[in-house]
Parts: C-alpha cells; sequence; structure tokens
C-alpha cells in the first residue's frame, strides 16, 4: 500500500512537471495537471482506503544523503486516516479547477498555477507520511510554500499580495517552532527518525508539546495564530481555498496527534491547553464568522470554528487517557479524527460552492447576491445540506463528530469526578455555544445568499456551473448524507486510527466502538422516522393542495405597495443583533453616513466591517513594537564614517577590557 | 605537477591575466579575457580541490603554502562564485559598451583589478603563512576598492571611501592580532616558523594563552570588520549598493568569506590551546547573533535593492559564524552554508543588476511587477530572496537547520532563540519587500527586458543547484565538508 | 640597549601628542615623518651585534618609506589637491591631548597585563604599541579631513610595526617586506582617493560624505 | 401489552394543540373576558388545513419545508422525550443531544423558510430567532447535563427516571436552578413572554410570528402543530423536573404529567397575563441567567 501511496506522490509530481512544460498551451496543462492530480489523488485514495479497513502498517526507509535525514516513510492508520480526505478532496478539487480556472486562460499562467497545485497535494501527502524529520520538514515548507503561490494566483491584486504575504509569514513562523522542536527532539534521542523517538521525560516533553502547539497550531488555525486563515482563504481560487481549508491544515492536527504520539504520556495540562484552545477557536471562531460579509472570510472563519471542535476533541481524549477512561479517550479522540474527515467534506463542498456562487454571480460580497436557489438549484441544494452539516444537525455527517465529542464531554461531566468533570461541562456549554452561533451564520450565509430576490442584477443573471464543477460539489453533498445515515459503519473505521493513538488494543477500541454503533443505529432509526414523516406529511400537503387554488403574489410584506429587493435584511442585519451583543471581541467597525434635513436629499449609506481583533489588538502593536525598536536602531547607520570606526574602536576596546581587565584568568 | 608550481600557477594566472587585460584594445576583448583567465583559473584551482580532497594536503617547499581540504572548499566556494560573476559582467556591462559607457581605459581597469581581486583572494586561501595570509587580505582591501567606483559618482567615491577607512583599520587590527598570535609562540618555536598554521597548530598546546586570546580579539574585530560581522558591518551596505552588480556579487558572494576563512584558520589554534574550552567559539556566537539581529533591523526598513541584500549578507555570514561558533555540526553546516549562501547571494546580485537596469533603479518603492517586466530576472531575484530567508526545499534551509540542530546539541536555547527570532524578522521583511517587488503591475514606461539564452544559464544553474543541494547531498560533498570541518574542529 | 629602545618608543609616544596637540596638517604631517624616520631606528637597535644586511635592509625601506614617500605623498595630495592647512578637528586639541593621556594610561594598564615574552627587548612596547593603536583610531575619528584619517591610519600601522619589530625576533624578510609594500600601496590608495574626492566633491571633508545611510 | 411509552406520543399528537387552548383561556379569564373556547387551536387547524395556498414569487422549496420539518422534528422528538419517570418509546444514551440536534433542525429551517421570502420582516423574526437560540441551547444542554449528573443517566429516561422526592429533598438547590433555568428556555423557544408576544403579528418586536407571516393554508396549520408539539416537548422537560411523582403504575405517573403539563399551560397564561414582555435587550441577560442557573446547578453538584 505505500508503495501505491508514493506511486500516488510521482504522479503528482510527474504532473506538476508536466503542467509546468505545457505552459505555452493552457488547455493542455490543465488537462494534465488536473488528470495527474486525479490519477494521483485516486492511487493514494485507495492506499488509504484499503489500509483503513485492514490492511498491514508498512513502512520504507531509503538513505537520504543528508545530514540526519532519511527517506523514511510508512502508511499506517493514522495517516491512512488523514490521507483519506486529502485524496478525496484534493482529487475532487482538481476537476473542479479544470473548469474553475478556464476564465483566466490568456491572462495567467495556468501551467504554474497547476504546478503548484499538484506540488501541494504530493507535499501534503508525503508529509502525512514521512517518519522523519528533516523529510518532514521538507515535505512541510513545500507545502507550505506551494500555497503561498496559490494564494497568490491573482497577484495583481494587492489584497490578494497582502494575504499571501500574511500566510507565509504566519506559516514561515511556525516552521520555526517545529524546526526547534525537531532539534530538541534529536537532541534528546540522537536521532530524527520517528521510530527511534523513545518516550521523553516530563519537563522536556511539556516543552516539546507547547512548541508543537505553537508551530503546528499555526498551521491548523489555533486561536490566536489563526490570523492568516481569513486573509488567505478567500485570496486564494475556490478549488484552492478548498483543499486548504479543507484539509492542508488539517496537517497541523495530524502532525499535532503523530508527535503526542511520540512524546510519551500525556498530562492532564496538555488536554487542559487543547480544551482552552478549542474553546476559544471555536467560540470566537463562529463569532468572526457571523460577523462577516465575504462568503469566504465567513467561511475561513467557519475552518477556525471547526478546527476549535477538533481541538476540544483532543483536549478530551488526552483528558480521558490521563483520567483512564478508556471511552472517554475515546470519544474525544474518534470525535476528533471524525471531525477531521467531515469537515473536509463539507468544508469543501461550502468552498467550492462559493467559488461557483463567485463564478456565476460576480461576486462574494453576500450582500450583493440573494435568490440564487432559484438559478443554481443544484448548487444550492448542495450549499444547503453543507451548511446544515457544518452546523451539526442531525442526520447528516456534522452531527455525528460532533455528536461523539459531545458525548465524551457529557460523559466526562457524568460519570467522572475532579477536574475531567468541569473540563466535560466546559465542553458541553462550549459546543452548544458553538453550535447556536453556527446556525445562526450559517442560515445567514444560506438565506442571504440563495433564499429571497436578488438584490442586484449580477445576482439575477447567475448560473449553474458547467459539470466539472457541479460534479464534485454535489458527490460531496452525497458524501454528507451518507456519512450521516451510514454512521454506525463509519464510527467503525475510527478503530485502528485511535489504536494507532491509544496505547490500547485494537479488539478493545473495537469493543467501545461497537458499543457507540450501537448508539448511532438509533440515530439512523429516527432519521429514517425523521424521513419518512417528513414524506409523509408532503404527501399529506399535496394531497390537500390538490384542487384547491394555489397562486403565486409578491411577498406580502405587511402591505407594503412596492416592495423592493433592496428592502430585504441584510448579511450585516441578519448579525446585527449577535454581532452587538458581542461587541467587545468582535470590534465591528461602523461607518455611518446619516441623512440630512427633514426631506434628504442625498444617499445616506452605513457600512459595517469586521476585522480580526487578534490582528488589530495582538499582533498589529506586538509588530509595531517591535518595529519601533528596530527602527531606532536603524540611526546606527547614519553615514557618519569616523563614527563606524568608533564602533570598530570600541568593539575592540571593549573585548580587550572585557579579557585583560575582567576575565583575567 | 608538484605542489610549488601549482601555486605558482594558481598565482600567475591572475597576474597574467591582469597583464593582458591592461593589453586588450576594446572593452569588451578586456571583458571576454576576464572570462577566459578566470575560467583557467577555476578549473586548475578545481582540479587541485578534488587531488586534494582525494589524496590529503598539498605543501610548498618551505611550508610557506598549503592546500588542504578547508582551502580546497573554500577554493571550489570561490571559483563558483568568479566564473559565474565574470560571465555576468559580460551580459552586465554588454549596454554600457555599446553605448561607451565603459570606455576601454575602464574595461581594463575593470579587468585589472578583478584578476588582482582574483589573485590576492587565491593568496588568502592557499597561504600557510599568516603573515602572507594577512598581505593577501589587505591586498584585496586595496585592490576592490576602486572596482566599487568604477564609474564615479559621489556617492561611489564616498562609498569607496568608507569602504577603504573602515576595512584598512580592521586590517590593522588582524596585523595586530597576527603579531600577538606569533609572540604567544615566541617560547617554544624557532622565530622563522611562528607565523606557520601548521607550526602553530602543531605546538598549539604550549602557547601562552592570554597572548593568543588577546591576539584573537585583534583578528577577530579585525577580520570581522572585512567580513562584515556587526558592528564593525556599516562600510558593507554602502559598498555593495554603489558597486557595479558583477562586483557586488564578488563582494557578497566570497570577499567576505575569504575574510572569515582567516578567522577560520586560528580556530582549531584556540580551541587546542585552550584545552577545548570554547572559548573563542563562544565570541563567535556572540558576533554571529549580533549580525544577524542588526542586519534584521536594517531589512525591514530598507528601501533600495542592493543594500537589502547588503545587509542579508551580513545576516547570512552572521549566521555562518553562529555556526562555526556553535561546533560540531554547526561546523559542518556552516561551510554548507558558505557555498549555499554564496550561489544564492551572486544570483540575487545579478538579478537585482538587471532589475535596475532595466527599472532604471534601485528604490524598491518603484519597482513593481518584476515577474511581468523581466521575467527571467524577476524569477531569480523571487526564487534568490526566497532561498536567502530559509525557505525549503532550498539548500539554505537545510544548513539553517543543522545550524539550529548544533545549537540544540550545543544546548544553547538563548542563542537558537535569537537566531530563530532574527531569522523570523528577517522573513517578514524581506518577504514584503520581494512581494511587492516580484508581483503586480509593472509601473508604465518600463523597458522590457531582452533575456538571451545564456542569461538563462546564469539564473537556473544556481537554482537548480540550490533546489538540488537541498534535497540531495552528494556523497563527495559531504565527504568535502567532514574534511574541511575536522580541520576547523581542531580535533587531532 | 634597551635603553635606546626605550628612548625610541617614549619619543613615538611623544610624536603621537604632538600629533594630536597640533592644528596644521603640514606639522601633522613632518611629525609623522618624524616617526617614520625613529621607528626606522627599532630594526637596528633591537638586532644583536653587528647590523645584518636584513636589518639595514629593512631600516632602510622603512626610513625611506614612512620617513620620506609618505609624508612626501601626502604633503603634494595637500598641495594638488588645494586641501586647507587647518587639522579642523571635533574635538579641541587640548582636549585631544587630554584624551591621548587617557588613553595612554589605558593602554599602560592594559599592556601591564600582557604577559611579555622572555625575547621582548623591552616591556615598554605593549603599551606604546597598544597607545599607538588608539592614538591612530583617535585621529581617525575626531578629525573632519580624510587626509588626518589616513593620518591616523599611518599611526595605528605603525604602532603595530613597533610591536612587531621589538618583539618578535625573525620575521621573513619577505613578509615584513610585504607588509611594508602594503602600507605603502594603502597610502598610495588613500591619496588617490583624497584627489577623487576633492575632484568630485570640491572639499575633503568625510563629515560631510553622509549620503549613505539607512 | 399497550404501555404508557406506547401511548404517550399518540397522546402528545392529540393533546399537544390543547395546551395553547389552555394558556389562552386562562388569559382570557384574567382579562375578564370570555376567551375562545378550549379547542380553537384544533378548530384553526381544520380550517387551515382545507384551504388553499398563496405563495410568494420569492419562494422555493425550502419555504415549503419549513413547516414541514418543525412537524417532523417535533413528532420524531416526542418519540425520545419521557413523560414523568416512565421511558420514553426510544431511549439510549446521547438522546439528549438527539433531542437538541433536532430543535437545532427545525430552527434551520424555519429560519431558512423566513428568508426564502425576502421579506424585511421577516428577516428581522429570523435574525432575532437566531440569536437567542443560540443564547439558549447552551442554557437548555447545561440545565440537562446537571440533571445527568445528578442522577448519573445518560439518556433522557434514565435521567427524568431519577428525579424522584428523594433527590429534591437531597439536591433541592440544584434542582430549583436547572428547573428555572427549563422553565426560562421553555418560555423563550415557545415564544412566550416574557421573550415574545404570540398575540401580536404586526409589532416590529415580534419573533416567531412575524417569521411566518407570509405562510398560509396547509402550511400554516403545520407551523402552528409544529409548534404546539414543541410547547409540549419542552413543557414534558420542565413538567418532569418539577413534578417528581413517581407511583407504582404507570398509567397515574402519565396522567400527573398531562395534568402537569395543563397548569404549566395556566402557569404560562397566568405570567402572560401579569407580565409585559422584556425589552428585546434585555432577552439575552434572560437567556444568560438561564445559563447562569444552570452552570450554579452543576457547581452545586459538583462538590
Amino acid at each position: 500500500m505505500i508503495l501505491l501511496t508514493l506511486a500516488g506522490v510521482v504522479v503528482l509530481v510527474a504532473g506538476a512537471g508536466l503542467a509546468l512544460l505545457l505552459d505555452r498551451r493552457p488547455k493542455w496543462a490543465s488537462f494534465a495537471g488536473a488528470g495527474m492530480a486525479m490519477l494521483g489523488c485516486a492511487a493514494v485514495f485507495a492506499a488509504s482506503f484499503r489500509m483503513l479497513i485492514g490492511g498491514d502498517a508498512e513502512a520504507i526507509r531509503w538513505p537520504w544523503s543528508m545530514p540526519l535525514g532519511a527517506f523514511s516513510v510508512a502508511l499506517d492508520p493514522l495517516s491512512a486516516f488523514f490521507l483519506l480526505p486529502i485524496a478525496a478532496l484534493t482529487g475532487l478539487a482538481a476537476l473542479y479547477g479544470a473548469e474553475y480556472l478556464q476564465s483566466w486562460t490568456g491572462r495567467k499562467s495556468l501551467g504554474m498555477a497547476w504546478f503548484w497545485y499538484n506540488l501541494l497535494a504530493a507535499a501534503m501527502i508525503l508529509a502525512v507520511i514521512a517518519r522523519n524529520g528533516l523529510l518532514f520538514l521538507a515535505a512541510w515548507e513545500m507545502m507550505a510554500l506551494a500555497s503561498f503561490f496559490l494564494v497568490a494566483f491573482e497577484d495583481e491584486q494587492e489584497r490578494v499580495r497582502e494575504a499571501a504575504w500574511t500566510y507565509f509569514i504566519a506559516t514561515h513562523l511556525g516552521t520555526a517552532f517545529v524546526v526547534a522542536l525537531f532539534a530538541l527532539l534529536a537532541a534528546q534521542t540522537g536521532t530524527l527518525d520517528f521510530d527511534a523517538f523513545g518516550p521523553i521525560s516530563a519537563p522536556t516533553s511539556g516543552l516539546l508539546f507547547i512548541l508543537a502547539v505553537i508551530g503546528f497550531g499555526a498551521k491548523a488555525g489555533f486561536v490566536p495564530l489563526h490570523v492568516w486563515l481569513p486573509e488567505a482563504h478567500p485570496a486564494a481560487p475556490s478549488h484552492v481555498s478548498a483543499v486548504m481549508s479543507g484539509v492542508m491544515i488539517k496537517t497541523g492536527i495530524y502532525a499535532l496527534l503523530r508527535m503526542m504520539t511520540l512524546l510519551g504520556e500525556p498530562q492532564p495540562w496538555w488536554g487542559w491547553t487543547l480544551i482552552a484552545i478549542g474553546l476559544a477557536s471555536g467560540v470566537l471562531g463562529a463569532l468572526f464568522a457571523l460577523a462577516q460579509h465575504d462568503l469566504k472570510r465567513l467561511l475561513a472563519y467557519c475552518s477556525v470554528e471547526n478546527i476549535g471542535i477538533i481541538a476540544l476533541g483532543l483536549g478530551l481524549g488526552v483528558l480521558g487517557y490521563t483520567a483512564r477512561s478508556p471511552l472517554l479517550a475515546i470519544l474525544g479522540f474518534g470525535g476528533a479524527l471524525l471531525h477531521v474527515l467531515n469537515h473536509a467534506i463539507f468544508k469543501g463542498l461550502l468552498f467550492l460552492a462559493a467559488g461557483a456562487v463567485a463564478h456565476g454571480a460576480g461576486t462574494r460580497e453576500m450582500d450583493r447576491l440573494g435568490g440564487l436557489l432559484k438559478r443554481m438549484p443544484w448548487t444550492g441544494a448542495a450549499f444547503a445540506v453543507g451548511a446544515a452539516a457544518i452546523c451539526g444537525l442531525p442526520p447528516l455527517n456534522g452531527f455525528v463528530s460532533e455528536y461523539l465529542v459531545f458525548f465524551g464531554g457529557f460523559l466526562g461531566g457524568v460519570s467522572i469526578s475532579g477536574h475531567f468533570a468541569t473540563a466535560g461541562f466546559l465542553a458541553v456549554a462550549a459546543l452548544a455555544l458553538i453550535g447556536g452561533l453556527a446556525l445562526a451564520a450559517f442560515t445567514k450565509a444560506f438565506g442571504i445568499i440563495f433564499l429571497g430576490e436578488a438584490r442586484t442584477e449580477a445576482a439575477g443573471r447567475a448560473h449553474e456551473p458547467g459539470m466539472a464543477m457541479r460534479f464534485p460539489i454535489c458527490l460531496l453533498a452525497g458524501a454528507c448524507l451518507l456519512i450521516g445515515f451510514f454512521a454506525p459503519v463509519t464510527v467503525l473505521l475510527l478503530a485502528r486510527p485511535i489504536a494507532a493513538i491509544l496505547p490500547m488494543g485494537e479488539h478493545a477500541v473495537d469493543g467501545y466502538l461497537l458499543a457507540m454503533a450501537a448508539q448511532l443505529r438509533w440515530f439512523v432509526l429516527l432519521a429514517a422516522v425523521l424521513a419518512a414523516l417528513l414524506a409523509a406529511l408532503a404527501l399529506l400537503r399535496s394531497g390537500l393542495l390538490a384542487g384547491r387554488s394555489v397562486t403565486e403574489r409578491g411577498t406580502w410584506d405587511c402591505g407594503y405597495a412596492r416592495p423592493t429587493a433592496r428592502m430585504q435584511y441584510t448579511a450585516s442585519s441578519f448579525a446585527q443583533p449577535l454581532v452587538d451583543l458581542f461587541r467587545a471581541v468582535l470590534r465591528t467597525r461602523r461607518s455611518l453616513d446619516a441623512p440630512q434635513g427633514t426631506l434628504p436629499t442625498k444617499s445616506a449609506s452605513l457600512s459595517t466591517a469586521t476585522g480580526d481583533t487578534f490582528t488589530h489588538k495582538l499582533f498589529r502593536p506586538a509588530f509595531g513594537g517591535v518595529t519601533r525598536l528596530m527602527e531606532r536602531m536603524r540611526g546606527v547607520q547614519h553615514g557618519r564614517v569616523q563614527l563606524y570606526v568608533l564602533y570598530v574602536a570600541l568593539t575592540l576596546v571593549a573585548l580587550l577590557v572585557w579579557r585583560l581587565g575582567v576575565a583575567r584568568p | 605537477m608538484s605542489a610549488s608550481w601549482l601555486f605558482i600557477i594558481l598565482l600567475a594566472i591572475p597576474t597574467a591575466g591582469a597583464a593582458a587585460c591592461l593589453a586588450a584594445r576594446t572593452p569588451a576583448a578586456a571583458l571576454w579575457t576576464v572570462f577566459a583567465g578566470v575560467v583557467l583559473h577555476a578549473t586548475t584551482a578545481l582540479s587541485a580541490a578534488r587531488r586534494v580532497l582525494a589524496l590529503g594536503p598539498m605543501a610548498s617547499n618551505g611550508e610557506w603554502f598549503l592546500l588542504d581540504a578547508l582551502s580546497a572548499w573554500h577554493l571550489i566556494v570561490m571559483a563558483l562564485v568568479f566564473v559565474p560573476a565574470s560571465f555576468y559582467a559580460i551580459t552586465y556591462f554588454r549596454d554600457e559598451t555599446a553605448s561607451g559607457a565603459l570606455s576601454l581605459r575602464l574595461a581594463r581597469r575593470f579587468g585589472a583589478l578583478w584578476f588582482g581581486a582574483l589573485g590576492a583572494m587565491t593568496l588568502v586561501l592557499i597561504s600557510n603563512n599568516l603573515g602572507i595570509l594577512w598581505v593577501g587580505i589587505e591586498a584585496t582591501t586595496l585592490l576592490t576598492a576602486f572596482l566599487i567606483c568604477l564609474h564615479r559618482s559621489p556617492t561611489s567615491l564616498e562609498a569607496m571611501w568608507k569602504y577603504l577607512i573602515i576595512c584598512s583599520v580592521g586590517v590593522a587590527f588582524a596585523f595586530m592580532g597576527t603579531l600577538f598570535v606569533a609572540a604567544s609562540a615566541s617560547r617554544t618555536l624557532e622565530p622563522g616558523d611562528a607565523l606557520l598554521w601548521t607550526k602553530l597548530l602543531d605546538v598549539a598546546g604550549s602557547l601562552d594563552r592570554v597572548m593568543l586570546e588577546v591576539g584573537f580579539i585583534f583578528l577577530l574585530v579585525g577580520y570581522g570588520t572585512k567580513a562584515g560581522l556587526a558592528p564593525m558591518h556599516t562600510w558593507l551596505p554602502d559598498a555593495h549598493s554603489q558597486a557595479p552588480a558583477p562586483v557586488s556579487a564578488l563582494f557578497s558572494g566570497f570577499l567576505l568569506n575569504s575574510a572569515l576563512y582567516c578567522v577560520l584558520r586560528y580556530l582549531p589554534i584556540l580551541e587546542r590551546a585552550t584545552d577545548y574550552s570554547g572559548w573563542a567559539p563562544r565570541l563567535l556566537v556572540v558576533f554571529g547573533l549580533i549580525s544577524i539581529l542588526i542586519s534584521a533591523a536594517f531589512i525591514i526598513f530598507q528601501h533600495d535593492l542592493k543594500r537589502l541584500l547588503a545587509y542579508h549578507s551580513v545576516e547570512h555570514i552572521g549566521i555562518i559564524t553562529l555556526g562555526f561558533g556553535l561546533g560540531g555540526l554547526g561546523v559542518f553546516a556552516a561551510l554548507f552554508h558558505t557555498l549555499n549562501h554564496s550561489l544564492c547571494k551572486t544570483l540575487a546580485f545579478f538579478s537585482a543588476g538587471r532589475l535596475g537596469q532595466v527599472y532604471g533603479t534601485h528604490d524598491m518603492s518603484r519597482i513593481s511587477g518584476a515577474l511581468r517586466a523581466a521575467p527571467l530576472w524577476g524569477l531569480g531575484l523571487f526564487a534568490s530572496l526566497l532561498a536567502l530567508i530559509g525557505v525549503a526545499p532550498f539548500a539554505i534551509f537545510m544548513s539553517e537547520f543543522q545550524i539550529a540542530k548544533a545549537a540544540v546539541d550545543d544546548a544553547a536555547y538563548v542563542p537558537l532563540a535569537l537566531f530563530l527570532l532574527g531569522g523570523g524578522v528577517v522573513f517578514i521583511g524581506a518577504l514584503r519587500h520581494v512581494v511587492l517587488m516580484a508581483w503586480g503591475a509593472p509601473p508604465d514606461g518600463t523597458r522590457p527586458e531582452r533575456a538571451c539564452s545564456c542569461e538563462w544559464l546564469l539564473v537556473w544553474l544556481p537554482l537548480l543547484a540550490l533546489l538540488g543541494l537541498g534535497l540531495w547531498m552528494p556523497h563527495s560533498l559531504y565527504d568535502a565538508l567532514s574534511q574541511a570541518s575536522a580541520i576547523v574542529g581542531g580535533h587531532p | 640597549m634597551s635603553a635606546w629602545i626605550d628612548g625610541v618608543l617614549v619619543t613615538l609616544i611623544l610624536t603621537n601628542l604632538a600629533v594630536l596637540g597640533s592644528s596644521r596638517l603640514n606639522a601633522c604631517i613632518r611629525i609623522i615623518a618624524l616617526q617614520g624616520v625613529v621607528l626606522g631606528l627599532l630594526p637596528i637597535l633591537v638586532g644583536e651585534g653587528a647590523p645584518t644586511i636584513r636589518m639595514t635592509l629593512l631600516t632602510a625601506a622603512t626610513m625611506g618609506l614612512k620617513g620620506a614617500v609618505f609624508p612626501w605623498l601626502l604633503l603634494r595630495a595637500l598641495r594638488v589637491a588645494g586641501i586647507r592647512r587647518e587639522v579642523e578637528p571635533f574635538i579641541g586639541y587640548n582636549w585631544s591631548v587630554l584624551a591621548g593621556l587617557l588613553s595612554l594610561a589605558a593602554s599602560v594598564w592594559l599592556g601591564g597585563r600582557l604577559p611579555m615574552p622572555e625575547t621582548a627587548r623591552s616591556s615598554l612596547v605593549g603599551p606604546v604599541a597598544l597607545f599607538m593603536i588608539f592614538c591612530g583610531l583617535f585621529v581617525i575619528v575626531s578629525r573632519r579631513k580624510a587626509i588626518t584619517q589616513i593620518l591616523g591610519y599611518i599611526i595605528m600601522e605603525n604602532g603595530a610595526y613597533a610591536f612587531g619589530v621589538v618583539l618578535l625576533e625573525e620575521i621573513p624578510v619577505l613578509v615584513e617586506l610585504g607588509i611594508l609594500m602594503d602600507a605603502f600601496v594603502a597610502v598610495f590608495v588613500m591619496g588617490v582617493a583624497i584627489y577623487h574626492i576633492q575632484r568630485e566633491f570640491d572639499h575633503v571633508d568625510v563629515d560631510q560624505l553622509d549620503t549613505l545611510k539607512g | 401489552m399497550i404501555e404508557p411509552r406506547h401511548a404517550a406520543p399518540l397522546l402528545a399528537l392529540a393533546l399537544a394543540p390543547l395546551m395553547t387552548g389552555i394558556i389562552n383561556r386562562t388569559k382570557a379569564f384574567f382579562a375578564g373576558r370570555q376567551g375562545p373556547p378550549l379547542l380553537q387551536a384544533y378548530f384553526d387547524l381544520w380550517k387551515l388545513l382545507r384551504k388553499g395556498a398563496v405563495y410568494s414569487r420569492a419562494t422555493t422549496w425550502v419555504f415549503r419545508a419549513g413547516p414541514m420539518v418543525g412537524v417532523a422534528t417535533g413528532a420524531a422528538a416526542l418519540l425520545i422525550v419521557p413523560l414523568g419517570g416512565e421511558p420514553a418509546l426510544l431511549a439510549f444514551p446521547g438522546d439528549i443531544l438527539l433531542l437538541a440536534g433536532l430543535l437545532a433542525l427545525a430552527r434551520f429551517f424555519i429560519i431558512a423558510a423566513a428568508l426564502d421570502t425576502g421579506s424585511a420582516f421577516e428577516g428581522m423574526g429570523a435574525s432575532r430567532e437566531a440569536q437567542f437560540s443560540a443564547l439558549a441551547e447552551p442554557a437548555l444542554l447545561l440545565s440537562l447535563a446537571a440533571l445527568a449528573r445528578l442522577t448519573g443517566g445518560l439518556s433522557l429516561s434514565d435521567l427524568f427516571r431519577d428525579i424522584t422526592p428523594a433527590a429534591w429533598v437531597e439536591n433541592g438547590p440544584a434542582l430549583a436552578l436547572a428547573a428555572a433555568a427549563l422553565v426560562i428556555v421553555f418560555l423563550a423557544e415557545n415564544a412566550r413572554i416574557p421573550v415574545d408576544d404570540p398575540n401580536t403579528h404586526l409589532e416590529l418586536t415580534m419573533i416567531h410570528e412575524v417569521m411566518v407571516l407570509d405562510h398560509g393554508g396547509p402550511d400554516f396549520a403545520y407551523v402552528l402543530y409544529g409548534a404546539a408539539l414543541k410547547l409540549w416537548v419542552l413543557g414534558a422537560l420542565v413538567i418532569g423536573v418539577l413534578v417528581p411523582w413517581r407511583g407504582p403504575n404507570p398509567w397515574a405517573n402519565l396522567a400527573a404529567v398531562v395534568a402537569g403539563l395543563f397548569v404549566l399551560s395556566v402557569a404560562v397564561g397566568v405570567v402572560e397575563s401579569c407580565m409585559a414582555r422584556l425589552r428585546l435587550l434585555r432577552v439575552p441577560q434572560l437567556l444568560t441567567v438561564a445559563g447562569v442557573f444552570a452552570a450554579l446547578a452543576i457547581i452545586l453538584l459538583r462538590r
């Protein structure tokens, strides 16, 4: 299986090269790039799926002529579980991208775009299967570099350049921590091979854990390291946003999990750290998502929220492990893992749909859209499914994974004592609040964009994209339903990855998961009941209405004579009550141009914008402080040669005095 | 070929070349002579280096000259800088020779001085006598000073004067340091041998420690001035920004390294004399970190492209020094980094020079859309700057990682943190500059660039080399680096 | 002989103080020429017994270069470039002399902590060499004109040279000549540079060469 | 044999609209009016089911789906909510979360249906509904979590089985706090005073009623019936805590709960008669108070 995975990587790299070579012929470049991407991803998907349902873990180790380096890769259930969404979503997004990028033919180098896309895919896969620190770092940085160039696809826009810059800085600073992490690990164990990392004693392992949380958290989008997400994801082409938001940030989660398996005995405070991060990321992510007007920004913040849910799951898992409660550990880790998969599916779906909207209607500004469901029925319906799934509504897939974490919290709160219970209740409260806020955010996104009437002419002329774009969207929507309805089967897939994380036998994990599957069977039953009820009600309704007058009119609107589309509730007005309630955190800026006089002649306007509080209140001031300090330092280079010589002289004298005067042996 | 003859040939080629340049009839002929001479010299140097790496060090009669793995490694780097830079000079000056801005007199002067620099640096690398070593470094200062103001302008004269004064003062310190080291051996060595590196190394254990350490302070400050270590680096941005691009590339690519090489020669003596107490390496760590941090501050606020690159040189010399100071894997990594940095920085200066010609300025606020205005050189600048700030999979990332690893091995956590901090600040600052320069739309009225096919090689060869070295280290390279770092480490 | 060497070293100190206190460039150049001649005596004084050919050669070269060629070059540069004769210091003459005395004290303190080898002909040489280096640096830092910076450089060079000659019995003559040659070329190159600067800017006030910064 | 847990859902389907009738009669009594008959809700439903429909041109299938999802989720919730100590028809660990999920699902579609009309009024109602339910959800789950902590039950049926008079004696304050939180959630989720005023349709201050302005005919019947089911379901939770009657005869227990629900309806009517609706800006505070009550209950139970 590992060979098949590597073959996939080779195909991807070859696709990258081919796309670059064919750059002069955009059609061929697209064809080769997207085709090879799909082919490579299909191979990886097959390999990882085979692995998950019962293949043996395989490893390859080839020498790599680089000090400390070895080309050591392995496919174990944990890697396979992360490869599954990576391969699936990247392949589907490639198909989508083939059509999506067509409109740039001639204006942009499509060969370049596909080159980086395939490299990104290859790097993600390599990062997940790497078992050597240096190889991992190389893949990790390659991933950052490739996505950096993909984000900057439309580099003629200043906003995009800013976003690419911010993104690359964030990810590279994260890498600095990862470098420190691996350097420390290597110093502890004398090698960079993952297999050789022994258990590490307590204070050091804590330091390593912190480094891993910061380094990988920057990629995953933990608050407050998430600031690049809402910039970079909207800037990238939609299929790239889907891949970045759906799976690339998950490599951060993967790496964190992998490190945790290598660091030895976890401490309770690790779990608390993750829970705190999960709380902050989940709630703030949802709140910021709610306040956005740009659909892709909303989705980007929502990724922060979902990463928060994953972190909550991981935290509960760690606490469960330290509390010697296997069920809690399995629920936590299992929920987090399943949410990784689910989030990849629905976030991929939503970003692709957002791309279709931007493609069809020419804008992502929610307040300039509306009524798209009538013009884009497929995309709209799929978006509705994705929105419901991401809010964690039954019977869709989002509910299943959130349920596992939720139930873990409940279980921890009810049946374990001490601070574990507090963590459980915190998780329950947080998940409930996150769910409510996400619901508000996504009813807003779906309602304002797809329902009601078109707010602009462009939105009125929107159209469905072609098959290549529609197919992946619909397939992902299907996956949301499928996983939801087959939840009892899906959770069993988690057994092997969880067994790779927890020091428990596969059978023991299987036993617990079978119990969970039994619970989930009730949900399926209820979902079936729900479906049957809906069908019955629909039949009843159509039976009642048959033969009676069913007419269509304008919206009643409480008797207003001439309602216009612009009188509809807007995205900002929909979110206003919650945004106002949380204004202390959100710091939404309003600019009001109020009407003047009794009979206003000039048109008035009100606009709101919610930037990122962490960008504005934490990173800008911090960087600003450093900047000012450095600016002061610049005075050193003032142009006077005498003083330059003085520096040299003073350095010498200082050293001489130190050596002869102070440090005399 | 006996060793003595080899050394004579290595020194004779530049001398003859300089004479030939002075006799050239046209500017183009002078430039081509330079290229031919440099290629000849490089071939000789590389074959010599190969022999040394395979068979062990060679010394001349009387041991005034010595070629061991460390100098062989630097010879290789030197060849890899000089050959492309000489070729680049031809393309760079093409317009100027056509328009007559580069007169025959100037071209001859350029050629002769270029050869002079080559000869002086060769002298530095092959001398076993620390006095000759010093003479070589002083000679590079004096010979390259007029390369800076090849085109005379107020600013280039200013830069040249600063370079001359500051480096002369520095090199005078180095002279003093050399004398101290020789004096430390007055009890153990014959007076005539007191300046021979091999002899000093042999008896290092019995040298006078205080004299030696004071000498090292003088040497470090002195050669460090020439190498561009902060706070003695002040001449560097001025000189780099005012010199013509090939000269800047040469300065950044090897002049600094040749000065640092001199410090390296003393490192094993110091280590042996002080029982490997790490006294001298610690000083290197301090200077390396100061260089990294100070350059970071200047990179963030830079507005001149070539000054930006100059500060990058300060940063990277700092990183290399840090690596040497950390010892162990750090030495290996630092030597590797020397090669990577030289490859990368010459490319960066090549691109900056040609972009300067395209845009008519080095002011970064007026350079935008380089990838559109001059695809080849825009790519060169973009890629080389990305590599310089440590983006994987370029080789610089690997050597920097190894240095970080060396820091942890050494339990030098504060230096590691400062190194990563400085690297982070540089990354932020430089990335901003390069993003603004490379992307976007070029300003109106930009002259489109004509890149000839041979220029492709100038950009792609170093890039592919950096990429290749980042992913795969050939065994011969590993071997060479190991041999060279064993010499610096000083363990018998 | 040691007393003679000490005498020479004291002369060196005095000449330095004189440079610090003098207000005319010509005077400074002449004092430094004197310093060069005195320096030239050192190799002969250091050598034991009859002067060898090597000693004579070095003495002649040193005296010739430092006592005659350098001053001639500098005075010519002064004349050709039409440089004004005032030294124009940032720090006044009296203060300069005071600073010189302070640095003398510092050099004695630092030099006293250096373990001089037995071969050294005079224990004074360490402090004097350091003092000359500090003095040279002080002249470079505290004076406005480019030409005074050359003077400062020569003083530093002289200090190092004195140190070498007194401390080390025997450096291969080729190396010493190379070193002398370098010093000569350095002064020559700087002289040429001053000439160009004067032509380009109409002054040699390095204080005003501050376009390049940041 | 028919057990109470089989009969309970059917009972709920039949009796749910009666609660509205009781509330309205109570309010009429307090206002000194005769008021509509107790069965008025049934009459309304019957009338609406026989009517045709008028749809806005702006609407899509979402608009039509909203009311159906409302009824379907309500009916499905009846299957898992126990009446008093008697277990529900379906009882399994984690059904608490499913109940919250079902409520959220209904909310999603009702909000979407409201937005589908493109009317500013319905948009406003939807916006408020989203806000208040986001705040009510943590309160609901936390209070249920408090009860779970108290009883150790992981399913609703286990949980309510163990809320007995003995439990009240032992943990009275905690139970009272949880019950108070549940009551607030009950009032908020069912659009009753002091959160919302179900009597007016056209005021700018409305939430629920304004969301269904454009529904008519069978769709509106569904809306009303769905609301009634929700009232029943959430009421059953409140009564489950407040009426800890766990006698030996299951039918008697069931009767006690149904009676309790009717008393609850009376109480709601009383509250609506004596209180004014809160200012909208106060509502979040009320819901936060509910959350705080639930959290306090948990803290009391932690010990």
